[in-house]
């Protein structure tokens, strides 16, 4: 599925249909083919391209398209486009997106299914235009007020970006919920090849949708519910359908990391910093692979957690001041020893930067490990060949294998457990 | 709970008045004399007369009426509080064969969603807007509202509303009707049997003007909040007439007639 | 719908009649009705507390009443239900 | 391999558009490529400039310490990049703006009077079509076929006489930087 | 400084000075006791008590109110205010709260200090106007974008409110940051005994703030910096700062765990109802004790670690789904097994339902315990009487010791660290 | 960079026109022939003249006008996007002595701004606006802005603004002008040297006003962004004679003069 | 020890002024207290709630699964809250409005016409004085000093009619609660 | 501060006396004081770029200049400073 890590077969196909594309344009015509019936947004940098391309595109197909007054409008354009079962997407940047949180948060508290493209800049306030990966907590943990996830699916290169499109779209209306695209802009404003490997989702029975009460009864798309009782068995429904979507929503890509004695773990942009460092880093002896998460929420953590238990150590590297690096620190719940190392306000870090903090990672380890004794590498940890893990999101290049294990902690206790289980879907 | 069937009388008598049918059997959790129910009922017989009922989406707003959808027999989404003019612009703009209806409170419309409604009525977004003009925030316990008139007293103006600290109220109704978008805007009330005959025809006429097609078409309502008005139902209507239409006169603001600024091409896209 | 323009004229109920039907149950007391009725003929039954927890109105005087809905107009409840008057047949 | 290019200069210049080709040359030979510009308010008025990245495989980082090669279109794009080029690659230099040199006798420096050559081509205002040109003679990253073949492409065939001055002004180029225009082409120092 | 635990001293003076308060008219007293000079809101249940509060004292004291039109207008009124070195408050519940996402984000950039009050209602979406945690991830996370935190201070009971509102102004004018005091429905709404314990914190000299250029040059107040070298910059003194807030005023108090074998960790409406469980708990035999962050940010990690180091299991209780038992599984990293009990959309556990919880966890807790010998209890495990933890934020009955413990990972690598390290605030 | 001293003039010549004082010498990230350079000096000279300077705060807006710190030596502060009118009144309402000045482009204003900016003059905050009206969002590239003219290309409506899709353009200035907060409203352009002289005389009567207590101030100007029209900097003048101005008329359009509604009582509390 | 009471009927009947009253006692015997108000638009025509929990230490968890009394002013109430006394509790309910019982031998059941016997007091309208008044009258949680001089303070001397007449209401319902007035207090089945 | 009204007009400046100083570094070459110039007596010079990458404005004929400073009223980068026209003593 992801095409950044693919080697081989694309030399041999070399001269095969492929269109230089800006992330942007790439993400708007991709959202277009997957049968984006509606585009709401407002102008922002560094995401504009992905509004004019819409703007020039939906109406020639005769679909909708509107600059809204606002990111508030947009995001609630697009609360109202979705309760109709339309297929719906929203793009901004950073300060655009903070504006969404309540919309989102009313989304989601509906289950009202729509795309949202945040093209992350750096902040805070307002920042600047330049990339960054410092709206990770927002769109994975605390954008919009109540108990909600959303899906996070973070591209690190403009044709895995189409693909998730289409993906987004599926995740969306299979689970009624908002998803977010979290790309910055470096991917949005790049030029890359594509592959139009277009998707178009196949469309559901909207049984809930508004239409017009034409002979049924009246439906009713709404998040509010007075009686505790009721918002309650809600919410257990709301977080049943989470924690389905966290049990087979999964995705990541790993490489060379069958041998690895340390990884990087990196998302997006930063990811790609750390491909190429990973290649550095080996030739300069370090056993050191990289793990990317596809989604951020669900975030991959059994499989890292199985990973982290035969490593000296994890290396997350971000465009921000540390976010995911929080998410890994759960799963690896002190199997190894996380590092991290970050860039922020539109800086990127280079290759060799990376490296350099690889090393003295490395020797800091060491000297830990002899002291503490705490990093025996397993003795079994054992190489399995490429396979998918069951979402196709395998990089061709490298992989760990993952099998299913137990779920860490926390516990969910009594009372809680079982109510969501009582929750019929 | 009673049932509307004359005693013992076989043969069914001429009706003429009775519950219409897009109302539902619940009884509202409005307060006594709440002029919301009245509003909901106009709604539905409107709609009822036109057969929109099956074709109808409503836009609930954030206010007293966000339950609009348990007495309204018709499909409904659940608006953020002060978004129901982005929210009916989003089912608008894919769902053109529908009627898109959505209600509003002078808080929801005139205070925190004063830019969605600006542009929606901008766009001449082919919707039709019902603003329910009580002064105050009724659901919120009575804080005032960019409606409330200078010298009233409310929870969050105890002193009565002072210009120079609160500013003045707002006939954003006019300045909506400025916007060529707007086909239709007009002002009704509520407070006795012949106001409430001609805020019908007005609610009639915002409906017709979205199947015509010429624009965004709203019905701004003088009505009551006796809770937060500290007063009875019938003072509070009484207060309307003496207070109230003075500040915000009834009647028709404009109304472009057929001859409104039509689409220049032929739909939603 | 309000109101069914092609209901008979023709057949007239068989009596004992009522001009209108009251709701009791859904009745709040708030007595815009009572304000409304060209005719005085309705108040409030302070004997009676209803379902919602008000005293319910009552039609006083059936005879009097000219079926003129005002009082259903101005009702936010839907309490009434009006009936056509008796003809004088 | 990766290999790197910057094209720095005043906007207007024409700067994004020769990266753009050369991002389209790229593909055209099947290779991979990856094109970033410097983006935002900037881009108006002030400099632009954008970094191209071309491949064997995927690219990774999008970031690059050092550039195998630069076109420095003025005098602050010379001094910001000149330092940055990598030991043993190549710096393209504006002469007809910038008099000043890179002084790094561990690069080649070509010093191109890209007005003149652009005017001499047909239009003056080509002047990074002529660098572009020159990058492409010198280092064959990319053949001369692809970019004909992407520029074709980009510029288009309705506007044809626009097509005919960008061909003319990478053809000079090309010439200059396969040094077989030595003549107009500096080497520093 | 809490209140909430108090017992004999209380008993003691009962016929002094104490006033019947709801808790959102306490918070607003306190604030305008505290010398707030401005506050800015927009009516919203279950906080509109305190508006209106504001409404009637402010101008009777010549001071600033504003009903503004919207959150997101009273936010950026604070904004302006804020800027110009006021002391500025402003409060909301959920979905408003949602709303000031962009505007605290702003704030956080451009260090405006200021006072936000979230009393928390059901959500997603409208939700409900009951009492809820479920914006714990938003204020301690993810609000507004970019690489930002913001002190959150946690209540449990309103006299304890209001001791932290006078706190939350220092924090704010101390650290030129935002402030968030996270309560919720219960608190908004009940009514306790306060003790009129207001206080003023000192104005501090605001050389940065906006009074007009005059004899002196001019003063900007922004977030912008396109240049991202700078922006890295600011960013890293912003990071430099959230660093001495998460080492200098964490706050937390503990009951009953000099002997605890079980932890429950919970904060605001939800410690009260594990307040009564320890003693139900104990009272039936389990050996539990309360451990109540009173910040949310920065978390008590340290102390809690060092706690769950000689504990057989915590268990967190919140009105949520589940959102600061992550950031107590981060805490703890493994060392003792942590559960969760949570109920949303307006509902509160009840003492019974969470003594139950406990003692199927316990249960569950001992079978582990076999099976890995994962949990033995530290034998060095000592009981130290009580005394503060340096902020005064000890509960009167019941402490447990804390001593500094070396910070858990992750650890900073390489140049980021070092960067932190080159920023003088 | 040239000092302003002329060649070889031992005694100083009478100065007619030079670099206000209130103006930084850096030179600004306009693009050649953007009206915001012209606006910005001409608040540097009003300022200065009134003596102002001093007690101004300002507020920068989100748009190509964010860096205005950077050239008028004022304090500042940032604010969000749409937001000035709300950042401005938090400032007028803790420090009643100062001058609170704003400046706003179109898509700040009259977009996402539009709640703020209609109820900072329904409450007549004593605030001094200048809206640069330039029909698009020049620092986004070039999108479609409310004011953007029907049949107007830019980079979200590239076959041009149809009504039908994008709704109408919105003239907000005389929308505010109805609410009696407003104590002053007019609309100036930047065209010529005749031009730029009337509107330096609004922006100063929209001071005055400000200093008068009486209400809001608002100087609408209508201003070019040759790069988002596609023109060179003098055809976007012609421009703005030619189809411009026909749509947004010049002149003031109302001034309440000092017998405007004033405060009812004494300040800002 | 910890004892909590719920207040519960129509919005109107004055219940959250009883509350409150009950409270301000408490505080006035320098006991601890907890008041909490049923809160929302529910309140506006519906029905009205609140509770309170007195203490000798600071209360904890605001939520009661079992109350140690209820005070039903309506049927929906004594329905809801009926079953949810505590066995050994006190149940009151107003008799006036209400015929049913809880039928629950394990608790204590006070049926008190309240509406009568608030007119005999003076005003008919202070239905919950009367039902608070049986509920101190009956528990001594808080004595009737505290109470009297709570209504002195929350009714205030200005409004010296209004006072006159709730502390009628109040004695009234003491008594009755006190067993002084058996004729009009039923117990339960 | 614009214009100085207390400037004095008795001092004539020594020559060589120029009626505009253009301050070429802060030129964009925008050409609107080259439309706005009623004498016509501003041009861009083609032959140079200044530091922003412009070709700046010059004064073509300081002798027709009229210092009415239409040319500094226009420009969006205040490169002019006009002085008083020399008077014929
Ligand atoms: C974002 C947000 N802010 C505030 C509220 C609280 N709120 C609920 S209804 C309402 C106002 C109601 O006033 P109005 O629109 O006039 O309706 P009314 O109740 O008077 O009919 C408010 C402020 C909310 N739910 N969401
Ligand atoms: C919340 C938010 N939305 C969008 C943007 C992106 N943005 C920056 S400036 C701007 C509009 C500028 O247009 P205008 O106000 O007309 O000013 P101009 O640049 O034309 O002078 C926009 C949409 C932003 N910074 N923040
Ligand atoms: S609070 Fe006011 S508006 Fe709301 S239901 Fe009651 S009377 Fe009606
Ligand atoms: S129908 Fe007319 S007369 Fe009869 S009760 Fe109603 S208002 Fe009175
Ligand atoms: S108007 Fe309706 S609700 Fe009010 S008293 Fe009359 S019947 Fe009852
Ligand atoms: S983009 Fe337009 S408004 Fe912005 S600086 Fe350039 S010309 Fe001016
Ligand atoms: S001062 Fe007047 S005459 Fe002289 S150059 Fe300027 S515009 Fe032309
Ligand atoms: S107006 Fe100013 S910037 Fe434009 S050309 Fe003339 S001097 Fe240069
Ligand atoms: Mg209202
Ligand atoms: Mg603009």
């Amino acid at each position: 599925m992801t095409v950044m890590h693919g080697t081989s077969e694309r030399r041999a196909g070399a001269r095969r249909a492929r269109v230089l594309m800006k992330g942007n344009e790439a993400i708007a015509e991709a959202a277009i083919q997957a049968g984006c019936d509606a585009y709401f947004g407002y102008p922002i940098t560094p995401q504009a391209e992905l509004l004019e391309w819409m703007a020039r595109r939906m109406p020639e197909l005769g679909r909708t398209f509107v600059q809204a007054e606002s990111e508030l409008a947009a995001i609630n354009m697009a609360l109202g486009a979705g309760a109709t079962g339309a297929r719906v997407m929203v793009s901004s940047s950073s300060p655009g997106i903070s504006l969404m949180a309540e919309g989102m948060s009313y989304m989601a508290g509906s289950e009202i299914p729509v795309v949202l493209v945040n093209v992350m800049r750096g902040g805070p306030g307002l920042g600047s235009i330049q990339p960054s990966q410092s709206d990770y907590f927002q769109a994975v943990k605390g954008h919009g007020h109540g108990d909600y996830r959303t899906p996070v699916l973070a591209p690190a290169s403009i044709s895995e970006a189409v693909d998730l499109v289409a993906h987004a779209f599926e995740l969306a209306e299979r689970y009624r919920t908002p998803v977010f695209i979290l790309a910055d802009g470096t991917l949005g404003q790049a030029m890359e090849p594509v592959e139009l490997r277009f998707r178009t989702p196949e469309r559901r029975a909207n049984d809930w949708a508004l239409t017009g009460a034409d002979g049924r009864p009246p439906r009713v798309v709404k998040s509010l519910d007075l009686l505790p009782e009721n918002l309650e068995r809600h919410n257990l429904a709301l977080q049943a359908k989470f924690q389905e979507i966290a049990r087979r929503e999964v995705r990541w890509a790993g490489q060379q990391l069958e041998d690895a004695e340390f990884a990087i773990v990196a998302y997006g942009t930063a990811a790609r910093v750390a491909r190429t460092a990973v290649a550095r880093g080996r030739s300069r002896g370090i056993k050191v692979g990289l793990f990317r998460p596809i989604t951020l929420w669900p975030f991959p953590e059994r499989e890292l957690a199985r990973l982290a238990a035969r490593l000296r150590g994890i290396l997350v590297v971000e465009l921000s001041a540390g976010q995911m690096v929080e998410d890994v620190r759960l799963a690896v719940e002190g199997r190894c020893p996380v590092a991290f190392h970050g860039r922020m306000g539109g800086m990127i870090p280079t290759p060799d930067e990376v490296v350099e903090v690889l090393r003295s990672f490395q020797a800091r380890v060491g000297r830990r490990a002899r002291r503490k004794a705490l990093l025996p590498l397993p003795a079994e940890s054992k190489v399995e060949p490429p396979s998918g893990n069951g979402h196709g999101a395998v990089d061709r290049a490298g992989w760990a294998p993952v099998e299913p294990v137990e779920p860490s902690e926390p516990v969910l206790a009594g009372g809680h457990r079982r109510r969501l289980r009582e929750v019929a879907r | 709970m009673s049932v509307a069937t004359p005693p013992r009388a076989p043969a069914s008598p001429r009706v003429i008045y009775q519950q219409p049918e897009l109302l539902s059997e619940t009884s509202t959790r409005y307060c006594p004399g709440c002029g919301h129910g009245i509003i909901h009922r106009l709604i539905a017989e409107v709609l009822g007369e036109l057969g929109l009922g099956p074709r109808t989406i409503a836009v609930a707003p954030v206010g007293c009426a966000v339950f609009a959808y348990d007495y309204l027999l018709l499909d409904f989404v659940e608006a953020p509080h002060g978004r129901a003019p982005a929210v009916a612009t989003g089912i608008r703009r894919v769902r053109p064969d529908n009627f898109v209806l959505m209600y509003q409170g002078d808080g929801d419309l005139a205070a925190i969603g004063t830019a969605e409604i600006v542009h929606a009525a901008a766009r001449g977004e082919r919707i039709t807007g019902i603003f329910v003009n009580n002064g105050i925030y009724g659901m919120t316990g009575g804080q005032m509202a960019p409606t409330t008139l200078l010298g009233q007293r409310t929870t969050s103006s105890p002193t009565g509303r002072e210009a120079s600290l609160a500013g003045y109220p707002i006939r954003i109704t006019e300045m909506l009707a400025q916007l060529p978008g707007t086909a239709y805007a007009a002002r009704g009330t509520i407070i006795d049997p012949s106001s409430v005959g001609k805020t019908k025809a007005m609610i009639k006429r915002a409906c017709q003007v979205q199947l015509e097609g010429t624009g965004f078409a709203l019905v701004e309502i003088l009505s009551n909040c006796p809770v937060g008005w500290g007063l009875t139902a019938q003072q509070s209507m009484d207060h309307i007439r003496a207070e109230v239409i003075p500040a915000y006169p009834l009647g028709v603001i404009i109304d472009r007639g057929k001859r409104a600024v039509a689409p220049t091409s032929g739909g939603e896209g | 719908m309000a109101i069914d323009p092609l209901a008979t004229r023709a057949r007239a109920p068989l009596p004992p009649w009522t001009p209108l039907v009251i709701a009791e149950d859904k009745c709040k007391g708030c007595e815009l009705c009572v304000a409304a009725c060209p005719k005085a003929v309705l108040a409030l039954d302070e004997g009676v507390v209803n379902r919602l927890g008000y005293h319910p109105v009552r039609l006083t005087d059936a005879s009097r009443c000219t079926s003129c809905a005002f009082c259903a107009r101005v009702c936010p409840d839907v309490v009434f239900t009006i009936y056509a008057p008796l003809r004088e047949v | 391999m990766e290999r790197s290019v910057i094209f720095a200069g005043f906007g207007g210049q024409g700067l994004l558009f020769a990266g753009q080709a050369l991002a389209r040359g790229a593909l055209e030979d099947g290779l991979e490529v990856f094109w970033i510009p410097s983006y935002g308010p900037e881009m108006r008025g002030g400099t632009a400039s954008c970094t191209v990245i071309v491949g064997d495989e995927p690219i990774g980082s999008p970031v690059v310490d050092r550039f195998d090669a630069a076109v420095a279109m003025n005098l602050p794009s010379l001094e910001k990049y000149g330092p940055r080029v990598a030991s043993g690659g190549l710096l393209i230099v504006n002469a007809s703006l910038v008099e000043e040199t890179a002084r790094r006798p561990d690069i080649d420096e070509l010093h191109i009077a890209c007005t003149e050559l652009a005017g001499e081509a047909g239009d003056d205002k080509l002047v990074s079509v002529v660098a572009l040109g020159a990058l492409v003679g010198r280092l064959d990253w990319v053949t001369a076929d692809a970019m004909e073949a992407a520029l074709r492409e980009i510029v288009g065939k309705k506007r044809s006489a626009a097509l005919a001055a960008d061909l003319a002004a990478f053809e000079v180029g090309l010439a200059v930087g396969r040094g077989e225009r030595l003549e107009v082409a500096a080497a520093s120092r």
